[in-house]
């Protein structure tokens, strides 16, 4: 078999799991679709390695292997085939996204239990990772769209996956209708591109990209800040941001697999597939790396107030994002990948922890109640650290290379890329502080009742209410199924979490400055043409990055320890004396606010303004109303003068000849 | 004595061309003759029998005598047999018929006595031939009058209603005047050309002798354009139209709606196309916004009526505005219009007024609307044949009167006033408010249709038969009505046999381009 | 194989007839084999159709020669899958109407059938006056179906409705006949025929005020703004299988005829107003969005994201270029096809909620019917044209279409796309999602009507997997459709290039576009 | 005298006439009046017979008589059918029908 | 000539006096009797323009049988005064207002038209002795009976239905009673108490 039928079966896979577990809902039992829907993915995963391999005999140049089934669309000069593109990009994205989501079906399969749900569950799952991969596989920018506009969907769904709870309902469509924006982006700029290069196919786009185009052309600029707005909206970049936190409303392995591990981070990947485009329109890729930078600083401000456990680690994603785009908008490509790869462990694994604690406080999220957890939960408890230790870039943990790596190749940039880099660095140091404040806050400090209840070997069980609102659950959905499972119970939850929390500590050493850079070499064949290809800091330079990262971590780690466990109430004191500081970070910079105010308001105000004015008034008053009014004139007039006396009909006999006659003198000669 | 009457030069007495005529007035003789038979069979049976004896006689011979092409006048240019008036007078004839089936159980026809009813409504038909054949202007006037005169009496022939008398009153004031003022006219006209017969005078209008924009002619054109129109119930003469209609007995609003409408238009073609047709561009204008007038106050007239035969009149003074769009633009492809939605309106408006009579037999709202509530339920067979004149009046397609609209439409058009077809267009628009509250009224029950605020006028029934009695008990109306109705389909669909009489009928005016 | 279009149109008459003199009980089954028939015959026309072969199965005789009118019939790829749209909507419908309960169903499904005769006519027919016939012809069952069989204050509303789109088409008459009065050429005959039209020619003048009219009737049928007065009045009043007819097949009449006859026929004239009509296209859009977003009750959520849809297949038209006519034919079938749905599941929907069709008494029904709120699911993400969707792919060839010429209308009406992600969405989270609506007595869709919208979503789906299929027939259809306003618009856009340049503001392609409108 | 003077004559009879119709409400004397518009046809049909020295109008004329005598007969009759039926003899109140 | 021009005035002054006088006297039978005199009048005028045959027949046939008909009738219904309460308003005043208009407009033109003969009194109409002169009975009669043969004879046809037609207005009505009993007895004759409710 070659590799792009391995790419087909990757497809392939999924799709079949998502068809048997939405026509089985009914017959299927126990955790039998669940297991049905990890083997699915399993087999992709295994498809990727087997395209890995395949690919691998190529010879580098043309580890390009374009495959179409059928023409998928054609008139004029639009031309799109149904085709996927066989790279080391895409076989890479196959097996992280193939791999991660295989580790959180098998979490899941525990996890949700009890959910009514359970095979919609999973049917929705397998459908995201089959659209997350027709993602990564497409061969031309029509299928990027739709594998585009699929995971979006796929992510609405699991997002009201219950659906019955108003919060829930109210996250889904600002997600969905966010990602739509992101898709309009992408068409325009689709169109762009069509329509100066004459093609959507990306490697002839790609091939052709220096001869159409000159440096920054307006043209091309255009396009690709329009591919941008896409990958923002997706990756939840300033000002696209807001529907990631919003979108914690779905359960939690859902949080980890689609706005953790992998749909989140397709930004990353659409800037690094286009990069030919970018390179030639730097313009684009600095606002792309400016925007980045901001956004990892605003996320990691406000991860340090928010209190709701899972948006926190929401929040360190935007933030853990911001670096990958900043990365691969200053064409450090591979580090940026790298980062996407190592963030998806440990990210993955955090929410499975968070998950994991969410069961044992029985669906409540707020940090503000947990505590104490490290006794009644060990093995959470450590895997959860080994996350938050990634995540801090902890020395030796995966995240301290890749993210290291990222700020090193910045540096290496200089220029404005320097400073960015600087700011990447105080990024890092917030990044410690929150991510140590979760551990400690949930895990430490005096224990939460339900802690010592688990202690005491039973589960809690509070009547269920949405935790947002309060409002009590509706149960018939599920929500979040009748009993709670957490990792200490359920094994396949630790089978899912140790791997992870394995690969979130070794998954850095595939790319050890100096020693070796696997992932960088089999890489090389996607971005062999980029400009910056050879420019790379000196081991040396990388080593000096990474110290410096150690010991920022390693100072935020501290300083979290200090203010929650050697000072507990510091962070209250703070709270006391910069309340302004406090609310602001604490009302997300009160983005949502803000667009409250300038789209949804307007729009509904104009939407009652069309109804009651324009409708009613002009359409129905105006046109309708004023033509039947002339009407109604015309037959009371008609009938005033039909009085039915013979002489007044008489006297109009006369009026009339009496009219005509004149008209015919006047018009005589 | 010998010698003189030698000296009388006897004109040529061209039989054969006249024999319709003979027919007609030869049967009125009969009929009146027989009418005076005391037995109540001959009087009900044999009487209306012998009256279509002659009528189709007179078809047979019609068609006997049919020549297209243009004929010489005949009887020193008092008649012009051509098949523009043979044409028209078919639609007489026919007309004629079915008046004599609808009147068969009318009270009028008793009242007024069967021989004399029948014997007049053959004269008036041979007024009416006498004014479609009519070569000079004292033929005009004579068959003018003498369509009018039994007319008038068939109004007023209701003997016992009120409302009856008071139409034949009206019509027989305002109708004079109308006529009178027709005499004026003619008379100026003939002053202004010496000539009594039409080919006169337009042989003096292309002689230089005649200004075409003499002051004279213009105002003689003017009063007789107004005596015709009134007949046509073209507005402002229009206003006599909705009191007659309602007021007379039904059958003979149905013969006057279709038959006395075709008389008037078929002497104005003669009139203005051919005498005329030089000084077109003096009078067409003005007729063409009397026209526009007639379409706008016909159909808003007949929006906020109740009482179907009123409706169906003002409807009739709409209709008269889009024909007279035919005539104004003075050309063949008019005339031909003119003649084919002449047909159309024929059968279309039988059609409506047959389901009238049915309904106002027996229900005691007489022609109000609320007797055609859920008809569709009660009696389809007489609901459908109204829902298919309706939709034709009302111009929608597959039924005679699209395709007669279009062809006048097409006619305007092409005769360089195409403003006159939008006219059209925005009349069928406006009529559809009308046209489609029947049928809504009949089809899609009472409650939801909001019937126009002015109080019904309780008209008293005209018959007392029980409520329950339905279509069957009157099988001679519901098979015109049906008929009727069918023929408007059949005429949507396949109107060729119609457009070859029509061309027949415009050939007959070469003059025309 | 030799295919009479004549028998696939009056069949179903002809059923509609044999059914009204049947039995009471029978009537209705006669007139849904006619559907089937037809369908199964258009089925062969499709396979049988060959790409690019211009126009096929032609008849052709004379009607009425005195006004050159012909009883012309011909398949073309632009009628192509609107007959099949036609044949398959009155598949669904027919058959939803025969499983429930009606009074007087003979005369209900005589209308029915003779209004699926009306509808094939107009997209079959080859001359102009015909295609009017049939044009208005399709008003008079259609008027019945809704005053007879309809609900709340109907007459009002069909009668509105009547008079609303016959004032649109009777004034589109006075215009047709007169193209055809001045295309006539000295000497010659009239005639009707949309082949003998296109090679005659009219002035300039003319063409303007003649475009004018027809776009009257078109958009008051489609409906544009503000030409929908009758929109929500008779969308409230009409029962659920007519509605889906009126909205799904009926709304498309007139945009065809744009491709079929306005475009080719009159080239100069259309692009003279190619302006205008795309403001108005782009309104509608906007403003349907909009008003779908702000409606409670779901028909008229429904009714007015038609406006806004069809608005965009207009744009796409009058963006006078390949990939826009061929977006705008697309979107056609698709809208058409998702819309029939949408109305059905309505009615479904409707059912189980004691009637009420308002969002504030929906909710939460998805637990208790998991098979129609997938259905549902599917046809909305279709609806707002979700990418994998054919009328993705329709909208994206209009998107394409218009930003080649008009760049910024484009980008306005791009703004649609997300409105009606906004308005789809809301409806479908209103009636499956959120807590269970005061009126909701849910339960899964029964199989009667499953069996009448699973093939339906079936067909969706296949769109999205090969919209090529259709497309690659339509193609030479739309092209010739167009080419002759695209030359014209080429000559303008030239101009307007010199004078760009003579300005100096030349290089990047935006700015000319922007000028160029 | 010339045949204008008629003509004019004519012009005011008819003009009497018609004002006669309109503002008389007694159905015997609009009758009259319409005699009256009748007759002033008749002079001009006269006068202009006397003008292109043809007898043709002369005819034209007598035939009018014949006419006006018929509508006379008629109206006559109807207004002793109104009679009969004891309706008032005024034409006002024969306005029953209207709209 | 001084003759015919005094003759003219005084049957004009006649006629248009005769006119007027139908118009405003109150009583329908001194409305006959001043029509009687505007007929007189207008035979005058007649016989000043040759029409002596035409004189005639207004004097014998219209002035005689016609108003002696209109006297029978004025005496059978009993030609009360019309009751002088004020006239209906607008339209008492917008009449001889337009009408008065609608002559000047006639005036205006017959004496703007082009046509010469309009003032002159007439071509000579002197005829060969023998023949009969111009609009002598013997001349008339002759034309109806060549080339207005059609006239003549419609005109006959025309008078019996106005007989028939008045025969039916005015006969006692009777008959309708016995005609009842027919086998083909229609079932809409109005109920005798229908008639009466009329009658009132």
């Amino acid at each position: 078999m070659s590799a792009t039928t391995f790419g087909w079966l990757v497809l392939a896979f999924p799709l079949a799991g998502t068809v048997i577990n939405s026509l089985g809902w009914r017959v299927l039992p126990g955790r039998l679709p669940g297991w049905i829907a990890s083997s699915a993915i399993f087999l992709a995963f295994l498809s990727s390695i087997g395209a890995l391999i395949k690919l691998q005999d190529h010879p580098a140049e043309e580890r390009h292997l374009v495959d179409s089934l059928w023409t998928y669309a054609s008139t004029a000069d639009f031309h799109v085939d149904l085709a996927i593109l066989i790279d080391p990009l895409s076989v890479f994205m196959c097996l992280v996204v193939s791999g991660v989501s295989f580790l959180i079906h098998v979490y899941s399969v525990a996890y949700m239990t009890s959910d009514r749900g359970y095979s919609r569950y999973f049917a929705y799952l397998n459908y995201f990772v089959f659209s997350m991969l027709l993602l990564v596989l497409a061969a031309n920018f029509v299928i990027l769209i739709i594998g585009w506009a699929f995971v979006g969907a796929a992510s609405y769904l699991l997002i009201s996956f219950w659906y019955r709870r108003t919060t829930a309902v109210e996250a889904g469509i600002k997600a969905f209708v966010i990602n739509v924006i992101g898709d309009v982006g992408l068409v325009i700029g689709a169109f762009l591109i069509l329509d100066k290069t004459g093609s959507l196919d990306f490697l002839q786009v790609f091939s052709q990209v220096d001869q159409t185009f000159t440096r920054n052309d307006g043209t091309l600029v255009a396009a690709c800040l329009l591919l941008l707005v896409g990958a923002f909206a997706k990756s939840a970049q300033l000002p696209l941001h807001t529907w990631l936190p919003d979108a914690m409303e779905g359960p939690t392995p859902v949080s980890a697999l689609i706005h953790a591990a992998t749909m989140v981070t397709a930004g990353v990947y659409l800037i690094a597939r286009m990069f030919p485009l970018f390179e030639q329109a730097p313009a684009a890729a600095d606002v792309g790396a400016i925007i980045g930078c901001a956004t990892l600083l605003f996320a990691g401000t406000v991860a340090l107030v928010v209190t709701d456990l899972k948006r926190v680690i929401a929040y360190s994603t935007i933030s853990q994002i911001g670096y990958m785009v900043m990365g691969v908008s200053a064409a450090a490509y591979s580090a940026g990948l790298f980062h996407l790869m190592t963030h998806a462990f440990f990210k993955a694994l955090l929410f499975m922890g968070a998950g994991s604690v969410i069961g044992a406080m029985a669906g409540i999220q707020d940090m503000d109640r947990m505590g104490g957890f490290r006794r009644a939960m060990p093995f959470t408890f450590v895997t959860f650290t080994i996350g938050a230790l990634a995540l801090a870039g902890f020395p030796f943990t995966s995240g301290w290379f890749s993210k290291d790596e990222i700020i090193g190749s910045l540096l290496n940039r200089g220029g404005l890329y320097a400073v960015l880099g600087v700011l990447g660095y105080v990024g890092a140091f917030m990044t410690a502080v929150y991510a140590f404040r979760m551990v400690f806050r949930v895990f430490q400090g005096e224990q939460a009742p339900e802690a010592r209840e688990l202690e005491g070997g039973h589960m809690a069980h509070g009547d269920p209410v949405n935790p947002m609102t309060g409002e009590p659950e509706d149960t018939d959905v599920g929500f979040p199924g009748p009993e709670h499972h957490i990792a200490e119970r359920d094994w396949p939850m630790k089978a899912a979490m140790g791997p992870l929390a394995l690969l979130a500590i070794v998954g850095g050493y595939i790319a050890i400055p100096g020693v070796d850079n696997v992932l960088e070499k089999f890489l090389e064949p996607t971005f062999a043409d980029s400009r910056f290809a050879d420019t790379h800091p000196s081991t040396g330079a990388e080593w000096i990055g990474l110290v410096i990262g150690g010991v920022i971590s390693i100072t935020g780690i501290g300083l979290a320890w200090w203010v929650y466990i050697r000072e507990p109430g510091t962070a209250a004191r703070l709270r006391e004396r910069f309340p302004r500081a406090h609310n602001f970070l604490s009302h997300k910079w009160y983005f949502d606010e803000l667009y409250d105010a300038v789209f949804v308001r307007p729009a509904t105000t104009i939407g009652a303004f069309c109804r009651r004015v324009v409708e009613a008034d002009f359409v129905q008053g105006t046109i309708v109303g004023g033509a039947t009014g002339i009407v109604r004139v015309g037959t009371s007039f008609a009938r005033s003068i039909q009085t039915g006396y013979l002489r007044a009909y008489a006297l109009l006999l006369l009026l009339g000849v009496a009219g005509l006659t004149l008209y015919f003198l006047l018009n005589s000669s | 004595m010998i010698d003189l009457l030698a000296a009388v030069k006897a004109p040529v007495i061209d039989y054969k061309e006249l024999s319709p005529l003979f027919a007609l007035a030869g049967g009125s003789v009969i009929v009146l003759m027989v009418g005076l038979v005391r037995s109540f069979f001959v009087r009900s049976v044999v009487v209306p029998a012998l009256t279509a004896v002659a009528l189709l006689t007179a078809i047979g011979l019609t068609i006997w005598i049919w020549e297209p092409g243009n004929q010489p006048p005949i009887l020193e240019g008092a008649l012009g047999v051509d098949a523009l008036s043979l044409g028209i007078s078919m639609l007489f004839y026919v007309a004629g018929l079915v008046t004599i089936v609808l009147s068969l159980r009318s009270t009028a026809s008793r009242e007024a006595g069967h021989g004399e009813y029948y014997s007049m409504l053959l004269g008036s038909i041979a007024g009416m031939v006498v004014l479609a054949e009519a070569e000079s202007l004292m033929t005009l006037f004579i068959g003018f009058e003498l369509l009018s005169i039994p007319l008038y009496v068939l109004c007023a022939s209701n003997l016992h209603r009120r409302t009856s008398l008071e139409a034949g009153l009206k019509y027989l004031v305002v109708g004079s005047v109308g006529s009178a003022t027709l005499l004026y006219g003619l008379a100026l006209i003939y002053g202004a050309t010496g000539a009594l017969r039409l080919d006169g005078i337009a042989a003096a209008l292309a002689s230089d002798a005649v200004n075409t924009a003499d002051p004279l002619l213009l105002t003689g054109i003017a009063l007789a354009a107004t005596g015709l129109a009134f007949k046509a119930s073209v507005a402002p003469f229009h206003q006599w139209t909705p009191d007659v209609y309602q007021g007379a007995p039904t059958p003979i609003t149905t013969f006057m709606a279709v038959a006395t409408k075709a008389a008037a238009f078929a002497v104005l073609i003669r009139l203005f196309d051919f005498a005329l047709g030089l000084s077109q561009l003096d009078w067409g204008p003005a007729l063409a916004v009397l026209a526009a007038t007639t379409i706008v106050i016909g159909n808003v007239g007949a929006i906020a009526q109740r009482s179907l035969k009123r409706m169906l009149a003002w409807s009739s003074v709409a209709q008269a505005g889009y024909l007279l769009a035919g005539v104004v633009v003075g050309t063949q492809l008019g005339v031909k219009a003119t003649a084919f939605y002449l047909a159309v309106y024929l059968v279309m408006n039988v059609a409506a007024f047959a389901v009238v009579i049915a309904r106002e037999r027996v229900t005691e709202f007489g022609d109000d609307l609320r007797s055609f509530e859920n008809l569709g339920q009660a009696a389809p067979l007489l609901a459908w044949p109204m829902t298919i004149a309706m939709l034709s009046l009302a111009g929608f397609p597959a039924t005679g009167g699209f395709i007669g609209k279009f062809y006048l439409i097409d006619a305007s058009v092409a005769g360089d006033y195409t403003w006159l077809g939008i006219a059209i267009v925005i009349g069928s628009v406006l009529s559809l408010a009308y046209y489609l509250r029947v049928i809504a009224v009949m089809w899609m029950g009472r409650y939801e249709v909001e019937l126009p605020s002015v109080p019904p006028r309780r008209v008293r029934p005209v018959a007392g038969w029980s409520p329950e009695a339905d279509a069957r008990a009157q099988p001679e109306v519901l098979a015109v009505a049906l008929l009727a109705a069918a023929a408007t389909i059949f005429f949507g669909i396949w109107p060729d046999p119609l457009f070859d009489v029509a061309r027949d009928v415009a050939s007959s005016l070469p003059s025309l381009h | 194989m030799t295919i009479h279009l004549s028998i696939v149109l009056f069949l179903p008459l002809a059923t509609g007839f044999s059914g009204a003199l049947m039995p009471r009980g029978t009537g209705r089954w006669a007139v849904l084999a006619g559907t089937l028939a037809v369908l199964a015959y258009v089925v062969v026309i499709l396979v049988d159709f060959e790409p690019g072969g211009g126009l096929q199965y032609v008849t052709n005789d004379d009607w009425i020669p005195e006004l050159g009118i012909h009883y012309a019939l011909g398949v073309n790829g632009l009628s192509l899958f609107m007959i099949a749209l036609t044949a398959i909507g009155w598949v669904a419908c027919t058959f939803v109407a025969a499983f429930s309960e009606l009074e007087r169903p003979r005369l209900f499904f005589f209308h029915l059938a003779l209004a699926e005769t009306a509808v094939l006519g107009a997209f079959m027919a080859q001359d102009l006056a015909l295609f009017i016939v049939f044009f208005d012809l399709m008003l008079v069952p259609f008027y019945f179906l809704i005053g007879g069989w309809g609900s709340g204050d109907r007459v009002r509303a069909t009668t509105k409705f009547v008079i609303y789109t016959l004032s649109g088409s009777l004034l589109m008459m006075a215009a047709a006949i007169a193209l055809g009065v001045l295309a006539t050429p000295d000497g010659g005959n009239i005639s009707f025929l949309l082949s003998d039209l296109r090679e005659r020619s009219v002035p300039l003048g003319s063409q303007e005020w003649i475009v004018l009219l027809f776009a009257l009737a078109f958009f008051v049928k489609a409906p544009l703004f503000p030409l929908h007065g009758w929109v929500p009045d008779t969308y409230r009043a009409t029962s659920i299988p007519v509605l889906a007819l009126l909205s799904g097949v009926l709304s498309k009449v007139g945009v065809y005829a744009f491709l079929q006859i306005v475009l080719p026929i009159m080239p100069d004239g259309s692009q003279h107003w190619q302006e205008l009509f795309i403001v108005l296209a782009v309104f509608s859009i906007l403003y349907g969005s909009v008003l779908a977003f702000s409606q409670d009750n779901i028909r008229l959520v429904l009714a007015y994201s038609s406006i806004a849809q069809l608005g965009f297949i207009v744009l796409g038209i009058f963006a006078l270029e390949e990939k826009g006519a061929q977006g705008a034919l697309f979107q056609m079938l698709n809208h058409g096809l998702v819309t029939v749905a949408l109305f059905l599941i309505v009615g479904v929907i409707a059912a189980r909620a004691a009637g009420s069709e308002s969002l504030a008494e929906l909710g939460g029904m998805a637990f208790r019917a998991p098979v129609l709120a997938a259905l549902f699911l599917i046809t909305a993400l279709a609806t707002l044209a979700m990418p994998g969707s054919g009328n993705f792919i329709g909208e994206i060839l209009i998107l394409f279409g218009t930003f080649e010429n008009k760049l910024v209308y484009g980008l306005v009406a791009a703004v649609g796309v997300v409105l009606a992600a906004v308005y789809m969405i809301r409806v479908y989270q209103g009636t499956m999602h959120g807590p269970v609506g005061p009126a909701v007595e849910s339960r899964d869709i029964d199989r009667m009507h499953l069996s009448a919208l699973a093939p339906l979503v079936a067909l969706v789906i296949a769109l999205g997997l090969y919209p090529n299929f259709v497309v690659h027939r339509t193609e030479q259809a739309t092209t010739g459709a167009i080419a002759g306003a695209r030359v014209a618009g080429a000559a303008q856009k030239a101009g307007a290039q010199e004078t760009a340049a003579a300005t100096g503001a030349s290089a990047p392609r935006i700015v000319v576009a922007e000028e160029s409108r | 005298m010339d045949i204008t003077w008629y003509l004019v004559l004519s012009a005011f009879i008819f003009a009497i006439g018609v004002a006669g119709v309109i503002s008389r409400r007694n159905p015997l004397v609009v009758l009259l009046c319409l005699e009256l518009m009748l007759n002033a046809g008749n002079l001009a049909l006269v006068a202009f017979a006397r003008m292109h020295g043809s007898e043709a109008g002369q005819v034209f004329a007598l035939i009018v008589m014949v006419i006006a005598a018929c509508e006379v007969v008629i109206g006559l009759g109807i207004i002793v059918a109104m009679y009969r039926n004891r309706l008032p003899i005024d034409i006002d109140e024969m306005s029953e029908l209207r709209g | 000539m001084w003759f015919e021009d005094v003759l003219f005035f005084i049957a004009a002054i006649g006629a248009l006096a005769g006119a007027l006088g139908v118009v405003f006297l109150q009583n329908p039978f001194y409305s006959v009797l001043s029509l009687v005199c505007h007929l007189l009048g207008l035979a005058v005028l007649f016989l000043l323009l040759n029409a002596e045959f035409i004189a005639a027949a207004q004097v014998v046939v219209y002035a005689g049988a016609v108003m002696v008909l209109y006297l029978f009738v004025v005496a059978y219904i009993g030609g009360t005064d019309e009751p002088l309460r004020p006239e209906s308003g607008s339209i008492a005043v917008l009449g001889p207002v337009f009408a008065f208009a609608l002559a000047v407009e006639l005036c205006i033109a017959f004496i703007s038209s082009g046509l010469k003969a309009l003032d002159s009194t007439g071509p000579d109409i002197s005829r060969p002795a023998g023949a009969d002169t111009f609009g002598s009975p013997g001349a008339i009669g002759e034309l109806l009976l060549t080339d207005f043969l059609l006239p003549f004879e419609a005109a006959s046809f025309l008078l019996l239905m106005a007989a028939v037609g008045a025969v039916v207005l005015a006969r006692r009505r009777r008959g309708l009673e016995d005609e009842g009993t027919g086998p083909m007895r229609s079932r809409d004759e109005p109920p005798p108490t229908e008639t009466l409710e009329v009658r009132v």
